[in-house]
């Protein structure tokens, strides 16, 4: 057996209360692809945050080629040969392609910056991996995509050969996945050895090599791709069987209680991202809307919510028009609202459980009486709904910052789920929650269907879209391309739909709904 | 959900409860406390470097160290002595007390509580100005305008408390408090409506209205201007029916009712920020503008109803010394307040409580101040200075702590502030 | 089950918009005119002339040019006449870059101002310029001190304390050395000290931006009035530092009107030229430049590849203290040669105001630095000119500078970006 | 030279009236029950505090030059003197009150602002002697100082236009306030005399009797505003010019001696006190507020305390006049060095009425 490339041993980190990774071995072979699984929150972008030197490890020690290592920072790793494509990408959006390939590795001439030769090597490396870019356009011009050829052409520029990909796919289309595989394929090719973050046990099967599975900080199974399957590694990572697929029972669809008519919306670069949509969202339905990021999805939810005004086009709740209706109007009308960004939109972190969870009805009796706000009425509904909710707090009085991810995304579940509502829109409601807090959510997400409430689930994240759905749209430069039922169609079509396919194309270039092999394990 | 996978966090999350609790109580108390102290130390080092009887002792401490030492204590005792005997006279009054209770008679008593009554009278319009810098700062926004609402205030409200005759005192009276308020809000109003309307950062636009006000005033002011006496560049005197009674008629005495007025005025503002649903909304602008915007706060006119609240404020600062104290407004009457207002707002952690301790202390030391200035020379540029060293480490908690070794809490409770120049 | 495509109306909602907008445009350009005819036009009588003089009042003689004689009535009604038509082919053809039409108008309206005031009399249209360019020195300083910080994330607020403590340390290096441009260095020196403790408080102990920036500001203020008063009041000798030479730049000085406006300057002034043409050099061609504005923009980023973002940070916060600091002097030995209290007046803080209306880039922030110069320096002229001309207080024109600055800060001129990291403190995780 | 005076010269009051009432002389007013701040000091020396009004001590205006006059008599009369500055106008009563606890034997307030609250404490305490700067008596208790100002800037204004080479004099204030106006109001009369008398039409820039408004920094703080605005002004041919705004006017000296164009300093010898513009200082509109100050403590020390009087500082006392031309003092012509002897005495005498 030759020298690993890389090797971990014993790396143990701790932040304040979590004990993040714990003793830790890895190995890294020549030319290979290494799969990293685990849920959410088991350690492993800390693992390689540590490997690429931005965290300093408590304990352990790494080991390139045999030969001890100290990595300080992020130039040691660079200097050692290591590349990472992070989670979420490290590109400056005002900066140019080449300007953001050089960014750390300047080339001069003089004083002055040198971009030609460095135009050159990009167009070498892009010419030789497939991988390519204009190097003269604005990064914040660039589709997801792209950008993350940029992201890899960065890395390739400082001469990695041990390149770290965390979570590459989660922004991307079946399609442009694809193209990365192919990507990363050729590079083994060529000598670069990966290790590869995702949480899709398909794509793991199907690049990787060898894979190691995190729980709880601690590698609690290694295993060749060839002999796992999905079941086995999802029992790898959770610990027990799980069920990988909701049940829902058929939709009794009613009266239409949302009805969007040409809508156009404006970003705020003023550019038409909804750009003339027209839908209908009926009692007791999930109209899912599909889509990679970006392509007007949460504007078109902003639009609807009061958020941002719309340009153009109509919306008619229960046949009221709400087109410039504020937030307020809308959540009296009957709209739950769980926000893309939950930090940023649904939750004031410094304000404690209970505030929270009158965040949009705290001025309305029982809470408020005129101006005066009653707050042992807050506090005792407070108690209530985290009993109910089962929230995970030592009490309502504590910040809600203090709640990890899924107990936060709980609250806000809590709060717009515990009053009567007509229509719940749903964005990225399950994003970055572990397997039980996404089972526990699209539990109740199809309670109220059940319940008559009609549904407009919006996901980048294709599965749950597939899973939940009665109907689907898809939504691709500000428009739909299509909107069908979610029995007509399989995941891949969706999948072509999303990457800019007419449904026609969609329908002749991908097996259908027919073809396509039920996922359920146990 | 019993099923939920217990991450490693579950324990730890029990334990914040208490820390929360401890580490509020370190925060109002401790760092605001060793914050002061620290500034003081550090005026003093001030003094003593500048003073050329200490230098000139240090220089000789070989041939004379206790010189050296003497000279520096004389320096101190003298400033800070001054400072603590022309702002409470304790002292004096202990003295005094004893006479009084002897049966001397109760002047010497009247006399030696001046100092205090004049430290509380000093400290009235830093409370309303405080609470109007507090008052932004729960709601993300930095009102740098005190000076220029302040300067308005009096203005209004010594304009209608001169220029309207024969209204008895309960109608007179309110309506020039009416007046003052009114011209803050307007003024701190502009900039909150600029904020919100087309994102021009607050902070520079309250300073800009500081200027305007300051330059309108002296036109105003002038003589042969709107609102000048014939042959002085001052307003006239508000007439007795719009004057806030002071209530002692010992020399130097000003302690007047506007110090209740004011500290109505903070309880006021505690209600409205804590029990009224007005506050909840101004707080969740000030914490998260999204999530307020999210849930159907207009936050565009939370800001100018924050401004405004904050301008009213500062103006009855302007208004209550100028109808109780002052009685007339001339050129360069804020002088200063606004810079003090914000050191307040801070050093009361932007609570109303807070900032009425904070108003308190800093009457305080600008009274003794005057002392300082007469008994030992000491220029009052010092307390200038000793302001924005409690700002700083009021604002850096951290640099006290390491100063006095104190354990890290178990998490910052800084409020944070609107930081960019974006809408 | 199909996708249901959108109906388009006959004029879209969009359409509409932008036509009213325009209208808009077109009748304020209207407005204009119709101001220069009612206020102007017709308060001026038809033997009038207006003069502007276009040579320096110094006793060394350049090439001399004739003055500028305008007829006031007909170049106003002229001037009337061309707004009114940009106003016509606004409403009737809408212009493409409607902001620079905004401009020329708003250059006509200034200009057909200046003709009225000076019906009849006569000023130095090169004076006006001149001041111009001393009123920007110190607003185009505070400005360029702006940007260096705040491209790298950090607002710097203390520009105005950093400048009053620049302004002293340079009298009194000066006085003290009698060498006035170690006396430069001084100031430089102790904006870089000030800059280093912004970036101490902001950096290393996350305080706000904004607040740090205060409390500097008023540290500042008390410092040097407290030194003033125990030192410099009673040692005169430490308060007089004399003023820098005027250094005429041989062959460009000769230039007409652009030779005494730009180079017959002294030290300071030119270090500003020289600081605006290398910042923006250094921003937009240099290593440092693209780090600078990579941790401006995306701290984070820039973390991942190796660069120190706290470093970038520091090194720029000191920069633009020295900057600052060098903008002090201007006060002192670039102008008057002695500190007084607060002698700065409020200059850093419109410098801040130029940096955003300059959109965070080295020139444009000099180029709004002379704009709200020539706003100072118009009001300075038509003072002069006097009541009789120009029938408004002169308080009013004094508090022009600050609505000007107030106008532009409410996005007159368009929405102006800041870097997207500017004032957010940079955590490591 | 011409009939300038000698700053350093105390002038003599015009009389010497009788004290109105009989002061206890020496023996201060029993200190109104003044809790002792510090120990006592060993002697009692006569004790005099001056209060500021906003501008501060050290504006190289009315409050530093009456300060003066206190240092003088500290340095030669041995008294104790003490000043506080005010910040805000609530400072001025709270001052006050602090030099009356403290048992001052005379308190000295400086400008108009403060004669409210002057009057006021006079009224409470009319034991106190209280003297005031710019502004008259109001109680039997206060003295007044005034200065009749006009009557030297006109001297100012006429020399001004008999030296200027371009027929353009000019001149700018810090604030639009009485003592600055007066400076501007004289100025302009002076100059429409020599033209009266001449025939001549020496125009002047930068302040308008007419419409009483002209030219103003709006502080007294930014010497480069003096700089410009002197740059604005001497852009426009004047070659003459009275700035009246404190230090501010020391960034005019700058420009003037840069141009090697004229200055008239105001309240002190500027020659004197500003010798880095020693060659641009072609005289100095003096208030002699030192003097009056330094006479003021001098004789209420010595038990001629003057309540209820006004002293009035005028071209026939020497308690306003023009500095010594120095380094101009050759080129100041005889005619007109003659002509401005001669309309002093004519002011004196009352011959010429100065407003
Ligand atoms: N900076 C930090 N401070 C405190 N705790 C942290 C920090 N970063 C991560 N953690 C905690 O460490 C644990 C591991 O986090 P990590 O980000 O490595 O998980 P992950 O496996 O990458 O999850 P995901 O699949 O969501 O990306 C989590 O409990 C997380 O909350
Ligand atoms: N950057 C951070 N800084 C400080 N504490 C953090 C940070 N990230 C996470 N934590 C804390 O770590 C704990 C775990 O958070 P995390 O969101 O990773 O939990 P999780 O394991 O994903 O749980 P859940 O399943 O509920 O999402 C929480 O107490 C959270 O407050
Ligand atoms: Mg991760
Ligand atoms: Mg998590």
């Amino acid at each position: 057996m030759t020298t690993p490339v890389l090797e971990l041993r014993g790396i143990t980190k701790r932040f304040p209360g979590v004990l993040a990774n714990d003793h830790i071995d890895l190995t890294l072979e020549e030319q290979e692809i290494h799969a990293l699984l685990g849920e959410n929150g088991a350690g492993k972008s800390t693992l390689m945050n540590i490997l690429y030197g931005l965290y300093s490890p408590d304990e352990g020690e790494i080991y390139i080629r045999g030969k001890r290592v100290e990595i300080q920072g992020p130039t040691d790793a660079i200097r050692q040969g290591i590349g990472m494509v992070h989670q979420h990408f490290m590109l400056v959006p005002v900066l140019t392609v080449t300007e953001n390939v050089m960014l750390g590795e300047e080339v001069t001439r003089g004083l002055a910056l040198d971009r030609k030769s460095v135009v050159r090597r990009i167009k070498e490396i892009s010419d030789l991996h497939g991988l390519e870019v204009d190097p003269h356009a604005k990064v914040a011009d660039l589709p997801v995509g792209v950008r993350q050829r940029v992201e890899i052409i960065k890395v390739l520029y400082r001469d990695a050969n041990i390149l770290i990909l965390d979570e590459p796919t989660a922004v991307l289309t079946p399609q442009e996945a694809d193209a990365l595989f192919e990507i990363l394929q050729s590079l083994r090719e060529k000598g670069v050895s990966i290790i590869f973050i995702s949480h899709k046990l398909r794509e793991v099967l199907a690049l990787a090599d060898r894979v190691t599975v995190l729980r709880r900080g601690r590698v609690v199974g290694e295993t060749r791709t060839q002999d796992a399957d999905q079941a086995k590694l999802a029992e790898m990572m959770v610990g027990r069987a799980v069920k990988l697929t909701v049940e829902k029972k058929p939709p009794q669809v009613g009266e239409p209680v949302l009805t969007v008519r040409g809508l156009k919306v404006l970003d705020d670069r003023l550019q038409m991202t909804v750009n003339g949509v027209d839908f209908e969202v009926r009692e007791g339905e999930v109209l899912g809307i599909a889509g990679v990021q970006g392509n007007g999805q949460t504007e078109l939810v902003e639009a609807l919510t009061g958020l941002r005004s719309v340009y153009e086009g109509q919306v008619l709740i229960d046949g009221k028009d709400l087109t410039a209706a504020s937030p307020r109007d809308v959540t009296e009308a009957g709209v739950a609202h769980v926000p893309e960004d939950r930090q940023e939109d649904g939750l004031v972190l410094s304000f404690t459980v209970a505030e929270n969870l009158v965040l949009n009805t705290y001025y309305r009796p029982p809470f408020a009486k005129g101006m005066s706000i009653n707050y042992p009425i807050i506090y005792e509904t407070g108690e209530k709904l985290i009993k109910e909710f089962d929230v995970r707090t030592p009490s309502s009085r504590v910040p809600v910052g203090n709640l990890s991810g899924g107990n936060q995304q709980k609250v806000i579940v809590a709060r717009e789920f515990s009053r009567p509502i007509r229509l719940l829109i749903a964005s990225q409601p399950t994003r970055g929650l572990d397997v039980g807090s996404i089972e526990y959510i699209h539990r109740r997400l199809l309670e109220k269907r059940d319940d008559g409430v009609a549904v407009l689930l919006v996901s980048a994240e294709l599965d749950e879209i597939m899973g939940l759905s009665d109907r689907i749209a898809v939504m691709y430069r500000g428009k739909f391309t299509a909107v069908v039922d979610a029995n007509d169609v399989s995941k891949e079509q969706v999948g072509l739909m999303m990457a800019g396919s007419s449904l026609e194309e969609a329908l002749t270039q991908a097996p259908g709904p027919e073809a396509y092999e039920p996922e359920i394990v146990t | 959900m019993a099923d939920a996978p217990t991450t490693p966090s579950e324990a730890p999350e029990v334990e914040p409860k208490e820390r929360h609790a401890s580490s509020r109580l370190y925060y109002a108390v401790l760092v605001p406390i060793l914050s002061v102290f620290t500034a003081l130390v550090l005026g003093a080092i001030l003094i003593l470097i500048t003073d050329p009887a200490v230098t000139g002792a240090w220089k000789n401490v070989f041939q004379a160290p206790l010189a050296a030492l003497s000279a520096t204590w004389e320096s101190i005792s003298t400033a800070y002595g001054a400072l603590l005997s022309g702002s409470l006279g304790l002292v004096e009054i202990w003295k005094a007390l004893g006479v009084a209770l002897s049966g001397g008679g109760t002047e010497d008593l009247a006399v030696a509580l001046v100092p205090l009554s004049e430290s509380l009278t000093t400290s009235v319009p830093f409370i309303f100005a405080g609470l109007a810098v507090a008052i932004g700062f729960q709601g993300g926004l930095f009102n740098i305008g005190a000076e220029g609402q302040i300067l308005v205030g009096a203005l209004c409200s010594v304009y209608v408390g001169y220029s309207i005759t024969g209204l008895p005192w309960f109608i007179h009276l309110p309506l020039a408090l009416m007046a003052g308020m009114l011209g803050g809000a307007i003024w701190g109003g502009i900039p909150g409506l600029l904020k919100a309307y087309t994102g021009g950062h607050e902070v520079i636009n309250t300073i800009m209205m500081n200027w305007i006000a300051i330059i309108l005033s002296s036109w105003l002011l002038k003589v042969g201007g709107p609102m000048a006496r014939p042959d002085l560049p001052i307003t006239p005197e508000v007439l007795p029916s719009a004057q806030i009674p002071q209530f002692f008629s010992t020399q130097g005495n000003r302690f007047h009712a506007g110090f209740f007025l004011a500290l109505a005025a903070a309880a006021v503002i505690w209600w409205l920020l804590y029990r009224a649903t007005t506050g909840f909304e101004i707080r969740m602008s000030g914490a998260n503008p999204h999530a307020a915007t999210y849930s159907g706060v207009k936050v565009k006119r939370v800001w100018v109803m924050i401004m405004s609240i904050g301008g009213a404020l500062a103006g009855l600062a302007g208004t209550v010394q100028a109808l109780a104290v002052d009685r007339w407004v001339g050129v360069g009457f804020s002088g200063g307040m606004g810079f003090d207002s914000i050191a307040l707002a801070l050093l009361g952690r932007s609570h109303p409580v807070g900032v009425v301790l904070a108003a308190l202390l800093f009457g305080t030391l600008r009274n003794g101040a005057t002392r300082m200035q007469s008994v030992a020379r000491i220029p009052i540029d010092i307390i200038t200075i000793v302001q924005a060293l409690v700002i700083v480490f009021i604002a850096a908690p951290e640099i006290i702590r390491w100063l006095y070794r104190l354990r890290q809490p178990a998490e910052d409770l800084t409020p944070t502030l609107s930081t960019s120049w974006g809408s | 089950m199909t996708a249901i495509t959108a109906t388009s109306s006959t004029i879209s909602l969009a359409e509409q918009k932008e036509r009213r907008r325009a209208m808009i445009y077109g009748l304020f350009f209207l407005g204009v005119a119709a101001a220069i005819f009612f206020l102007f036009v017709l308060n001026t009588n038809a033997e009038l002339v207006s003069t502007f003089k276009l040579n320096p009042a110094t006793k060394q003689k350049i090439v001399e040019i004739p003055p500028l004689k305008l007829p006031s009535r007909t170049t106003l009604i002229i001037l009337g006449l061309l707004v009114a038509a940009l106003g016509v082919y606004q409403m009737v053809r809408r212009f493409e870059r409607v902001n620079l039409a905004l401009g020329v108008v708003l250059l006509f309206f200034v200009a057909a101002f200046l003709v009225w005031a000076t019906r009849g009399k006569s000023i130095s249209l090169l004076g006006i310029f001149t001041f111009t360019v001393a009123a920007a020195t110190p607003i185009g300083f505070a400005a360029l001190s702006g940007v260096m910080c705040e491209r790298s994330g950090v607002i710097n607020i203390a520009i105005e304390g950093q400048m009053l403590a620049g302004a002293m340390l340079a009298v009194v290096g000066s006085s003290l050395t009698g060498n006035k441009y170690i006396g430069l260095a001084a100031a430089m020196l102790v904006g870089g000290v000030l800059g280093l403790v912004l970036a101490v408080l902001a950096i290393r102990f996350l305080v706000d931006q904004i607040i740090a920036g205060v409390a500097i500001n008023i540290f500042s203020i008390g410092i040097t009035s407290f030194i003033s008063q125990r030192y410099l009041q009673p040692i005169p000798e430490l308060n007089s530092g004399g003023v820098l030479p005027k250094i005429a730049i041989p062959g460009l000085s000769q230039i007409p009107l652009i030779g005494p406006v730009f180079f017959n300057q002294n030290m300071v002034v030119y270090l500003l030229f020289a600081s605006v043409i290398l910042i923006h050099f250094m921003l937009w061609y240099t290593r440092w430049g693209l780090r600078t504005r990579a941790v401006g923009e995306h701290p984070r980023a820039a973390d991942t590849l190796g660069i120190n973002v706290f470093k970038v940070r520091y090194i720029n916060v000191i920069i633009g203290g020295m900057v600052a600091g060098v903008g002090g002097s201007y006060f002192t030995i670039g102008s008057v040669g002695r500190f007084d209290e607060l002698l700065t007046a409020g200059k850093g803080f419109i410098g801040l105001a130029a940096m955003i209306f300059g959109r965070w880039t080295p020139l444009g922030a000099y180029a709004a630095s002379l704009i709200f110069g020539f706003s100072d320096a118009l009001q300075a002229k038509l003072q002069v000119l006097g009541q009789a001309q120009v029938p408004i207080p002169s308080e009013f024109l004094l508090i022009t500078p600050y609505v000007v600055t107030m106008i532009v800060l409410a996005g007159v001129v368009g929405r102006t970006i800041p870097p997207a990291a500017d004032g957010q403190p940079y955590v490591k995780e | 030279g011409g009939g300038q005076a000698e700053p350093t010269e105390a002038p003599a009051p015009t009389k010497a009236p009788e004290p109105t009432q009989a002061p206890e002389p020496t023996q201060a007013p029993e200190p109104t029950k003044a809790p002792e701040p510090t120990k006592a000091p060993e002697e009692k020396k006569f004790s005099v505090g001056m209060v500021s009004d906003i501008g501060g001590i050290d504006d190289k205006s009315f409050n530093q030059t009456a300060w003066k006059g206190v240092q003088d008599a500290i340095e030669k009369l041995g008294i104790d003197g003490t000043f506080l500055e005010s910040q805000q106008q609530t400072d001025y009563e709270k001052n006050i009150n602090e030099f009356l606890a403290q048992g001052k034997d005379l308190i000295i307030t400086v400008g108009f602002l403060l004669s409210d609250a002057t009057t006021k404490a006079a009224e409470a305490n009319p034991d106190a002697h209280f003297a005031i700067v710019d502004f008259p008596s109001t109680a039997p208790n206060v003295q007044g100082m005034l200065f009749n100002v006009t009557e030297a800037t006109f001297l100012a204004g006429y020399l001004a236009a008999g030296m200027s080479e371009t027929g353009v004099v000019c001149t700018y204030g810090g604030i639009n306030i009485p003592p600055v106006v007066d400076f501007m109001v004289g100025f302009q009369n002076g100059v429409e005399y020599y033209n009266e008398q001449k025939g001549a039409d020496v125009q002047l820039l930068g302040w308008d009797n007419e419409t009483q408004d002209g030219l103003f920094t709006g502080n007294f703080e930014s010497t480069d505003d003096g700089r410009r605005f002197a740059e604005n002004l001497f852009d426009e041919g004047c070659d003459v010019i009275l700035p009246v705004a404190g230090p501010v006017g020391l960034g005019s000296a700058a420009a003037a001696q840069e141009r090697g164009l004229m200055i008239i300093g105001v309240d002190t010898d500027q020659y004197v006190s500003a010798p880095e513009f020693a060659d641009a200082w072609l005289t100095s509109v003096l208030k002699n507020m030192d003097v009056a100050v330094f006479d003021t403590i001098k004789s209420a020390m010595e038990g001629n305390f003057k309540g209820g009087d006004n002293y009035i500082g005028t071209l026939a006392n020497n308690g306003v006049g023009l500095a010594p031309f120095h380094e101009f003092e050759d080129k100041v012509p005889d005619d007109l060095k003659a002509e401005l002897e001669q309309i002093k005495q004519d002011i004196i005498d009352g011959k010429i009425q100065v407003k």
